[in-house]
């Protein structure tokens, strides 16, 4: 076995609601200093994790929304968004934040992080994967 | 008016409580009563002083202990969930044999029928949950 | 006796507001609230059950939870209605009861 | 304002998988001593919690079945149980624990504390109450 | 690499069962267990769903859960595997990994 | 083969702590090493000793305990989880200025770290949650 496994993060979960994507967001960053390949999934109700516009003044718990910027520079990089999840909450792509990566390879050009995906696409994806968590 | 609260789920792992806590407040602020909030299944996890929230959080523990004590709302927390839970006062350290316990203040615990009491008492019964 | 109902859950993930629909009297009111709200917005699959709910029930959906999800009220159903906690509590009044929906 | 309430719990959720059957029984339970005027509702998968043949054994949950028995000896004796949501678990009436109570007014005849209702006739049913508490 | 997938929510209630089959690919394994053991029996709004994804997907079911709800093995879907505890564990060591849809 | 566990709820509350110590307790049945157990979420809700369930019903703390000291399981509850759901160590209750703690006997808490450790060194990783 090599010492670096394909780490799937599922997250399916609408934000605010319940705690699960705040959390999984708190592992997925801990998991950049692992050094493992991650790659994340938003699927289902969890592609409203990453709306953009989150404002929670009013609501009174801490927006998190800000902190997905940040995966770029701990190389988190390969972010699966499910299509169909999106067309079925009448959302777009244009709907999402904005996430990016500086590519070392390519002269650190600035590119997407985020990829919608068929849901055969995804199904693919999920099976190449070595430890699959969900929240 | 008089109001009654039902909380079924911990803070922070579900918004109820938040829900709750926003709409206590707006409540008082218009005028009305609030009787009793009546923690049951894991809103029973709201009444632990143990907590210790993120810093840029709210500390919803200590959001009720404050309202509570403001406005005159009696805070119960429901025995027979508390025991599953771990949730514990003076009385209830005494009689299960723990070393210590861990209520919140202005939380007390007691038995389901003051849930039932509120409904009776007031003139609307709101549930919070999952 | 008009009764509120409460809905907390997304539309997309679970059946209820599929049985708070089926099962509330004509001229009761709706509040979508925390994973609710989006049950409100348009052009999704739950939009057509709603619109057509929308004829016997008034809805309403709370703007804290709006805005925190980052749902802009431009893409909410025509007819539902927008309050704040201190509307939230004034319909839980002017109802006789409320009905959670967990 | 009378001294007694229409109270009416709601349960439309599986028994085991959450412990809101259990606990939302144990309030029923409860509230029998107040002598309010309660209805219970199973809709949803709330109909399985009185689905009769439970064996926790093998689980090690324990089996709190049995207690919807009891009910009957409380005066708990209003019982509906929505029509559309058996069929659509592929159930009848037959699958479900017969619940029952000795009518006083009727020479303490045994009758069904159960009511299979449709849709429509349990709206009106939920309609008349004054205190509904859900789990 | 054939993936087992759990299954743990209510066909009726959830979604859950529905992305799990959506996103499963040919010849993985599903088990269904805790209230995703309603998801086995015949006759129901969603037995179809479960009868047409068997032609790419094994089924399993775990049996102190089926025992525990009163669903006797009678109702169940031709085909769903009942397996204990000893069968879990030896479905998540014949495949290569193991995702829950939760 | 070598199992990590993630637990996301709490005892009683739902059944994926039921699930999972039924799971493990086959698994090292059958000859398996369970590494760790790693308690995230309301699952470090497992961790307390304050529970007192009713008598009749399943000891989960407990019984958590016990297999992990017969079977030398390493029982991980998650730091930051723990502090937001109010369970304590020694080491928390010092930090955090708390004047008591509820940690059981058999766990320890500790960082995210162990988690996506677990996920490396094990085998396989079973997820039991909500």
């Amino acid at each position: 076995m090599s010492d670096t496994k394909k780490f799937l993060f599922v997250n399916r979960k609408a934000p605010y609601g319940t705690i699960y994507a705040w959390e999984s967001l708190e592992v997925i960053l801990i998991s950049a200093a692992f050094e493992q390949d991650v790659s994340l999934v938003f699927a289902d109700d969890g592609v409203f994790q990453i709306a953009k516009g989150q404002d929670t003044t009013e609501l009174g718990i801490k927006n998190f929304s800000p902190t997905y910027n940040a995966l770029g520079d701990y190389d988190i990089n390969k972010i699966y968004v499910e299509k169909e999840s999106l067309e079925a909450r009448g959302l777009t792509v244009d709907d999402l934040l904005k996430l990016t990566y500086e590519d070392e390879d390519d002269d650190w050009a600035e590119k997407d992080s985020i990829h919608v995906v068929s849901s055969a696409e995804l199904a693919e994806i999920m099976d190449q994967q070595d430890v699959v968590l969900s929240f | 008016m008089k109001f009654g609260i039902q909380i079924n789920e911990g803070p922070y792992t579900h918004e109820a409580s938040t829900t709750a806590l926003n709409f206590v407040s707006a409540a008082v602020e218009a005028g009305h009563e609030v009787f009793r909030v009546f923690f049951y299944h894991d809103g029973v996890n709201n009444g632990t002083r143990y907590t210790t929230p993120p810093q840029d959080d709210r500390n919803i523990v200590e959001a009720w202990s404050e309202l509570a004590e403001k406005h005159n709302i009696d805070l119960v927390v429901c025995v027979a969930a508390a025991q599953r839970r771990g949730i514990v006062d003076e009385g209830e350290q005494e009689r299960n044999g723990k070393d210590g316990n861990n209520i919140a203040p202005g939380f007390r615990i007691s038995g389901l029928g003051q849930l039932i009491e509120a409904g009776i008492q007031c003139d609307r019964l709101v549930v919070f949950g999952d | 006796m008009p009764m509120l109902h409460t809905v907390n859950k997304s539309p997309f993930e679970r059946g209820v507001l599929e049985s708070c629909i089926r099962l509330a009297t004509k001229g009761s009111a709706v509040i979508l609230i925390e994973d609710g709200v989006y049950g409100a917005t348009k052009a999704s699959t739950a939009s057509a059950m709603v619109e057509e709910a929308m004829k016997d029930l008034d809805f309403y959906v709370l703007s804290s939870d709006l805005k925190a999800r980052g749902v802009d009220e431009s893409r909410l159903i025509d007819g539902i209605t927008v309050v704040d906690y201190s509307g939230f509590v004034k319909l839980t009044v002017d109802n006789d009861k409320v009905q959670s929906w967990l």
